[in-house]
């Protein structure tokens, strides 16, 4: 198979700059995430990959090789394109058969194929009907079978399961997993749904305004956040800014925080420290429990909402919102207006230049 | 609901009224061909007359195939040629688009008379001369930007990204065409060969000037015709194309989907 | 829906020229080269294939200028090419949008062929079964004669009227086919989107429906409008006395008495104005798109 | 070997029994082609050099072909029932130059005033019931400029071949124009005219009065006014090139011939011979002989002669004109 | 503004039943998210109320009035269609102002409402756009400012955030629950992120197969699912089936499983438990704590998956794999192979008829 090596690629719509000077190393049969605001240029950087459309400058390759030259239909790729771009005159099953067939393979072994790939969807029974007929989910996994069942080398999935319920959801994450671990195909995704990109891929890219803003494995991302927008785009975090002291910050109100992750900076420079929800921990302030944890601030709840696994409690200090999840395991709830102590440790903050 | 079934029941009327309006005189035609009096007079007296001196009408009968030839082979090329220059002025972009675009007018707009007198002139020039060919040779000039205008429109309505999703499945420019871009420009292919064959059809002024004595076709006989005295055996003549072109289409019909796909 | 160009920027000319060539060839060949020729002509005092003496003149077309009638003739035939035009989109477009939109089924398929038909049959005859039906005495006289309780006199025949009725009735399926083609395009749930932002049915016709099959219908009015003013056949055989255009005079010219050269630059100067009009028109199409 | 003819369609020569009784006769085989306007017929033969054998040109045009160079000096001797033909035709200068024969004579006609009988109760002897508001919109005249402004000036009493007074032409015919139905181009429009009862006179051509009549039995007659009528003379020409030049011969002379006359005549219905032999072999009553044949009529015919290309613009421009004004 | 009643609704094409006698009752100024699973009959039913289809059979009211012969334009809502139906021929900004064009609302007002439009879903500097020179999350923003700038009364909103990151969609979330509250529009929202139903819904509907399977609160529903569908779909469950005891189920193995939520069933029916993977707490297998946990199974972890503010152990036990969700508060993580006690109280524990 082959991995694809994106080398300082541009791209601009008249003046706006769609990608700017984008390098990323997509490794021979990884899985790769990426996220990004929407019209952050991720579906820009997947057409270059495919070859529908061409960097200004920068260079691309797939395999070693450069394919500034070899047409679309030579990359050997699969996509699964955000608005589905299903063939309106075939049925659902000839639109997978498409592929195949387009490459002479036999009949038999087209329909065997077709089959297999539409019962791995969960579609085996809708291989007559044509797209039009289709709920929109079912028209995206008939995307989806359609561009896995040729076995490209390079896979770019642009939004592929974003239709979906939970459940089948995770039903497709786990055979395209399976069918990219079992090829060994280069996987290249888009996806909006931050669970999804954390649980499945070997790498997380994050775009913004065309520039890679980040770029490494699910838990350092999550984890070494390198940028304010990077710790609030994937996951949630609360953010303090304040002075850089030795080992932390200290906040405009003379609370110092301390921190043991991240960047190390001299004292006195401006920076952040971003501490993720679930790490904080938050108790009525009478109990006073675990000495290991060195940040403390005090506060008031003024909202909780509920969302199935978790609870979400806005907590308010000093003019600021801080977040905090509670895993909902069916111990009693704090009271909106209650005041709390919340708790977090230096390993649960990450320390942030400001930029 | 009710309005949209109203509005169903009113458009079927609508057609209806236009059906009518154009085949009354087609209707005409076919029953003048049963009428005794070749100057279309009443009253009506029944005769099969026309018909049986057109069995005889070699001249007419051969006139007539010659036509049918003619408009076939014409479509068939224009088709072929016309679509293929319809998606290339779709697809690419370069210099001089849009007077290739505008090239397609002149032989619309300039009276077939004067592009007649051209052909003439021109193939006697370089010594194509008179005859069949040089008569199809014309009629698929004529008849191309129709297509090329027809197919062009439907064009236009095309998502260029089927076209990008089959070539990202490995099919290369020839199978992307024939199986994703021409499916779904089929109706304007068809609308466009049809009117090809029309063209062709019911072509009088070129083969007039293109044509060699003994080797007419259709519309130029009639209009010879008409100046001794018309016959009906034209109006029969016709008829049967008539009847047996609506026979065929509405066969085909049965068959193929005309609608193109949502 | 159409995104120009979106895959096309890079390839270019090299890419287009094998599919454009055959066509183009055979219409320079059979078309531009012979109207070159005539182009060539227009600028003679006489045909060199006549064995006089000829010389180069811009006299043919300066006759069209000196000769208010040609002016006057011209004017009248755009005027009737817009006529039938905008008949034809009055009765072709709703008929088009009921095959498109509202007809389901084999009906449509069946339907959409019929109109095409009669197309196939022969121009005279058509013109001469109009003359029946037109006519005092003829079809439509005896007809609403029969109907009506008051006798009234219907003779179209030999009018203005009549060389209308003639035109739009060959012209008219042109106008179906091509905005059939585009209105089918258009997907329903544009239309829904319309009425779900309140718009009645007529405002999505008017905002939605329309701008979009506009391709289709200018095309099908391109191709009505411009053969309809060089017409001659219709307007002589329907319009009798008063069927005198400016397609007719060029014929004239052909036929009558042998003066290609005026004939050639009269119909070039049509061409141009016409070729003009077409100019003017698609942006302004193009912008209400 | 094989004679290409040109003529008007439904003119004689194209007649089924005639064609195969002539080609019983010489084993030539006849192609018939048709020309729709005597320009049409000069340029289908300069563009077709070698192919036509036989062409028929209206005398007036004969001189134009022959400067040109379309036409080749025929030899009468070939033609035995050349003698026959009456000698002032046969000597018309229209004909011959230079002393060669360029055209040998064949039919001649006149464009005068046809009838629907219906219409009247007596025929009507002067032109200028025409201008009768009692045949308003039922008036019917060719589509031909040379014609129409010829028409006019037999109408106002003026030599056809030299128009002295082109206004009074133009008043005349102007006054005309709101009569007027509609203009023919054929004789089937006439026809189609008469049979649906939508006119009650107009211009017309004999010998298409005489078909209109005898073949068609349509309640036409043919009316030569009193203030004349406009005479032509068609020939037959033999273009330069020809590749058939006997078989040329023996059409033309099987043209001319008394018999195929009499029953071109009788079955079909036709203009006048140029063949005196042939017109006497008609019926003593017959039209031809009878009306066209008597002396009162010839005085009061006008012959076309030859008109110079100025002219003919002139009269077209006139003529458009007039079409314009009316509409 | 209107409550939508649906009463007794069903939907055949051909064969293929898309809504099977649906009645819902979504009042008035309400929020309601449609939930079920691809192909269940969401956009189906959300057609019909827009009046774009027909029932075959039963009624829907708008009002307290039979819409029936009530034409679309006359039923004053705004829709955000599953694939945008954006006008393709307008600008952006035209697009957002068709429904007050057509209003014949003045040009003046039409300007500003579009304007605050597209600022509120952040586009404020597309208006000039064409959609096809648009991203497809812009797309979608476009489609949503389009449908409520005409504020209509009811609100029909087809996975309308789908396309969008998760920043952009809780921005949106806000703004549309604003909107929603400020002008009270009933509002029906189709949507496949679990979260995003529980956090903003008033109610919610699950469908499947076209049938309406459980409708009520969010935490209702969670709480108290009442079949193992419901269970499953919305959010995780682990299932256990056996025999229905007075107070629980016994497993085929003979372990007794408490259960103090839930239907009340007969001694020997056929039942299963349900319960959430975040209820049950991990242990490695020494240390006993809390008597409270009336359940408790030994298993031993197979994997571990992180998902950024929690993580999921899989536990093999008796041929079946339980998950359970841990939140990732910085503690130390169980290794895969490792054996472990699971607990959790008969309060966390959902008894449901066999079905
Ligand atoms: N025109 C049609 N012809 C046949 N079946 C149809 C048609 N439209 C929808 N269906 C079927 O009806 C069922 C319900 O479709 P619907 O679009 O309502 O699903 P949905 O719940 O919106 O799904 P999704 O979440 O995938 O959008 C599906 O199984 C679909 O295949
Ligand atoms: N044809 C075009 N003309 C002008 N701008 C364009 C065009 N195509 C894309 N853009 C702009 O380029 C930027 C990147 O678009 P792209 O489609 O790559 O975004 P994206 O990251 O895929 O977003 P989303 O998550 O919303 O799909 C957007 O701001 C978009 O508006
Ligand atoms: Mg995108
Ligand atoms: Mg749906």
């Amino acid at each position: 198979m082959a991995g694809v090596q994106v080398a300082n690629v541009s791209r601009s719509f008249g003046a706006h700059k769609a990608l700017d000077d984008v390098s990323i190393d997509f490794a021979d049969g990884g899985f790769y995430a990426l996220l990004g605001p929407s019209g952050s240029g991720k579906t820009t950087l997947l057409r270059q990959i495919a070859g529908f459309d061409f960097p200004d400058s920068g260079r691309i390759s797939i395999g070693g090789e450069s394919v500034e030259r070899v047409p679309v239909e030579k990359r050997r790729i699969g996509m699964v394109f955000q608005n589905y771009a299903l063939f309106p005159n075939m049925s659902v099953a000839d639109n997978v058969a498409f592929g195949l067939s387009v490459r002479g393979e036999n009949k038999a072994v087209i329909a065997t194929e077709v089959q297999r790939a539409l019962d791995l969807v969960q579609l085996g029974k809708l291989g007559g009907r044509r797209p039009h007929q289709l709920s929109g989910g079912q028209r995206q996994r008939v995307a989806l079978a359609r561009a896995i069942v040729t076995k490209p080398r390079v896979l770019l999935l642009d939004e592929p399961l974003g239709a979906l319920d939970k459940a089948l959801r995770v039903d497709m994450q786990i055979e395209l997993k399976r069918i990219q671990r079992e090829i060994g195909i280069t996987t290249i995704f888009v996806t909006h749904d931050q669970e999804e990109a954390l649980t499945m891929s070997d790498r997380i890219g994050i775009l913004r305004d065309g520039r890679l803003v980040q770029e490494g494995p699910p838990e350092e991302i999550y984890d070494r956040p390198k940028s304010e927008f990077a710790a609030t785009f994937l996951g949630d975090a609360n953010i303090f800014r304040g002075d850089a002291t030795g080992n932390g910050i200290r906040l405009p109100d003379g609370t110092a925080i301390a921190a043991k992750v991240g960047d190390r900076l001299a004292g006195g420079a401006k920076a952040s420290c971003a501490v993720r929800p679930e790490r904080i921990r938050i108790a009525t302030d009478a109990v006073v429990s675990d000495a290991a944890d060195a940040n403390m601030l005090k506060g008031k709840v003024s909202k909780r909402i509920f969302a199935g696994n978790n609870s979400t409690y806005f907590v308010e200090r000093a003019g600021q919102t801080l977040k905090v999840i509670v895993q909902n395991t069916g111990a009693d709830r704090l009271a909106e207006g209650q005041d709390v102590v919340l708790r977090w440790s230096p390993e649960s903050t990450v320390l942030i230049a400001a930029g | 609901m009710m309005t949209t079934r109203i509005l169903e029941g009113l458009g079927r009327f609508y057609i209806g009224l236009l059906l009518a309006f154009l085949y009354l005189p087609i209707v005409i035609m076919a029953l003048m061909s049963f009428n005794v009096s070749p100057f279309y007079q009443l009253p009506f007296e029944w005769t099969t007359e026309w018909y049986a001196s057109l069995w005889h009408n070699d001249q007419l009968i051969a006139a007539t195939w010659n036509s049918l030839e003619i408009a076939i082979v014409t479509t068939v090329i224009c088709v072929v040629l016309g679509s293929a220059a319809s998606l290339a002025l779709y697809r690419y972009e370069f210099r001089g688009k849009k007077v290739l675009q505008a090239l397609l007018f002149p032989p619309i707009a300039i009276p077939w008379l004067i592009t007649g007198t051209a052909m003439l002139i021109f193939f006697f020039g370089v010594g194509i001369g008179r005859g069949l060919f040089a008569i199809l040779l014309g009629h698929v000039a004529l008849a191309l930007p129709y297509v090329i205008v027809v197919v062009s429109a439907r064009l236009q309505t095309f998502a260029p990204e089927l076209e990008e999703a089959a070539r990202s499945l490995g099919a290369n420019q020839w199978q992307v065409t024939m199986r994703v871009t021409l499916p779904w420009i089929m109706p304007g292919v068809i609308a466009g060969g049809l009117f090809a064959f029309a063209v062709s059809f019911d072509q009088f002024v070129v083969s007039y000037f293109l044509a060699t004595p003994g080797q007419t076709t259709l519309p130029v006989e009639i209009y010879a015709a008409i100046r001794k005295g018309f016959t009906p055996e034209i109006n029969a003549v016709s008829t049967i194309i008539i009847v047996v072109s609506m026979a065929l289409m509405l066969l085909t019909a049965r068959f193929f989907k005309f609608g193109g796909e949502k | 829906m159409a995104v120009p160009g979106a895959t096309a920027s890079r390839s270019g000319q090299r890419s287009a020229l094998p599919l454009l060539a055959p066509a183009y060839l055979w219409l320079t060949v059979a078309i531009f080269l012979p109207l070159s020729a005539m182009v060539f002509f227009s600028f003679m005092t006489d045909l060199p294939l006549s064995g006089k003496p000829w010389a180069f003149t811009l006299g043919n077309y300066a006759a069209f200028f000196s000769q208010s009638l040609y002016l006057t003739l011209l004017l009248a035939s755009l005027r009737l090419g817009l006529e039938v035009t905008l008949w034809c989109i009055v009765i072709g477009y709703p008929a088009a949008y009921v095959l498109a939109k509202v007809l389901k089924g084999r009906s449509r398929e069946a339907i959409f062929l019929l109109v095409i038909l009669p197309f196939w049959s022969n121009g005279l005859v058509r013109i001469f079964s109009w003359a029946m039906v037109l006519r005092e005495g003829g079809i439509l006289d005896t007809a609403l004669n029969a109907v009506l309780p008051f006798k009234i006199n219907i003779d179209l025949m030999y009018s203005y009227p009549a060389v209308i009725i003639g035109l739009v009735h060959s012209y008219v399926p042109y106008m179906v086919l091509t905005c059939y083609l585009t209105l089918q395009a258009i997907d329903d749930s544009l239309i829904e989107a319309g009425r779900s932002l309140g718009a009645s049915r007529l405002q999505v016709l008017k905002r939605v429906i329309i701008p979009l099959s506009l391709p289709g219908l200018v095309a099908g009015a391109a191709l009505i409008f411009v053969p309809v003013v060089g017409s001659f056949m219709e307007p002589r055989i329907l319009g009798g006395r008063t069927g005198t255009f400016y397609g007719t005079v060029i014929e004239d010219q052909f036929v009558a008495v042998f003066n290609w050269p005026l004939g050639a630059a009269l119909s070039f100067i049509l061409l141009a104005v016409v070729l003009v009009i077409l100019a003017v028109a698609s942006p302004v199409l193009r912008r209400a798109a | 070997a094989e004679v290409h003819v040109l003529n008007w369609k439904g003119y004689g020569a194209d007649e089924p029994w005639a064609i195969q009784a002539f080609e019983k006769a010489t084993g030539n085989k006849v192609v018939n082609d048709f020309f729709n306007s005597e320009q049409e017929m000069l340029t289908k033969i300069r563009t077709n050099p070698g192919l036509y054998d036989v062409v028929m040109i209206n005398a007036a045009f004969n001189n134009q072909a022959m400067a040109e160079k379309l036409i080749q000096p025929i030899d009468v001797s070939k033609l035995p029932n050349y003698a026959d033909i009456s000698k002032d035709k046969a000597g018309s200068p229209m004909l011959d130059h230079d002393g060669k024969v360029y055209g040998v004579p064949w039919v001649w006609g006149l464009t005068a005033l046809a009838i629907n009988e219906k219409s009247f109760d007596k025929p009507p002897t002067s032109i200028a019931e025409m201008w009768d508001p009692a045949h308003k919109g039922r008036v019917i005249i060719r589509d031909d400029a040379v014609e129409a402004v010829q028409f006019g000036a037999i109408a106002t009493g003026q030599n056809i071949n030299d128009i002295k007074d082109m206004d009074a032409v133009k008043t005349k015919l102007t006054s005309l124009m709101p009569q007027i139905k509609t203009f023919w181009s054929s004789e089937n429009d006439w026809n189609q005219m008469v049979a649906s009862n939508q006119i009650d006179i107009g211009t017309y051509w004999s010998g298409s009065a005489d078909r209109a009549k005898t073949h068609f039995k349509l309640p036409v007659s043919l009316v030569i006014p009193k203030e004349g009528a406009v005479a032509w003379l068609d020939a037959f020409s033999i273009p330069a090139g020809s590749k058939n030049v006997e078989g040329a011969q023996a059409f033309i002379n099987w043209m001319i011939d008394p018999k195929f006359y009499v029953e071109w005549v009788t079955k079909v219905g036709a203009p006048v011979s140029a063949n005196t032999k042939a017109v006497e072999a008609l019926p003593e009553d017959a039209f031809n002989r009878k009306v066209m044949g008597d002396p009162e009529v010839a005085k009061r015919i006008q012959f076309q002669a030859p008109i110079t290309d100025a002219q003919r613009e002139a009269y077209l421009a006139l003529w458009q004109q007039l079409k314009v004004d009316v509409k």
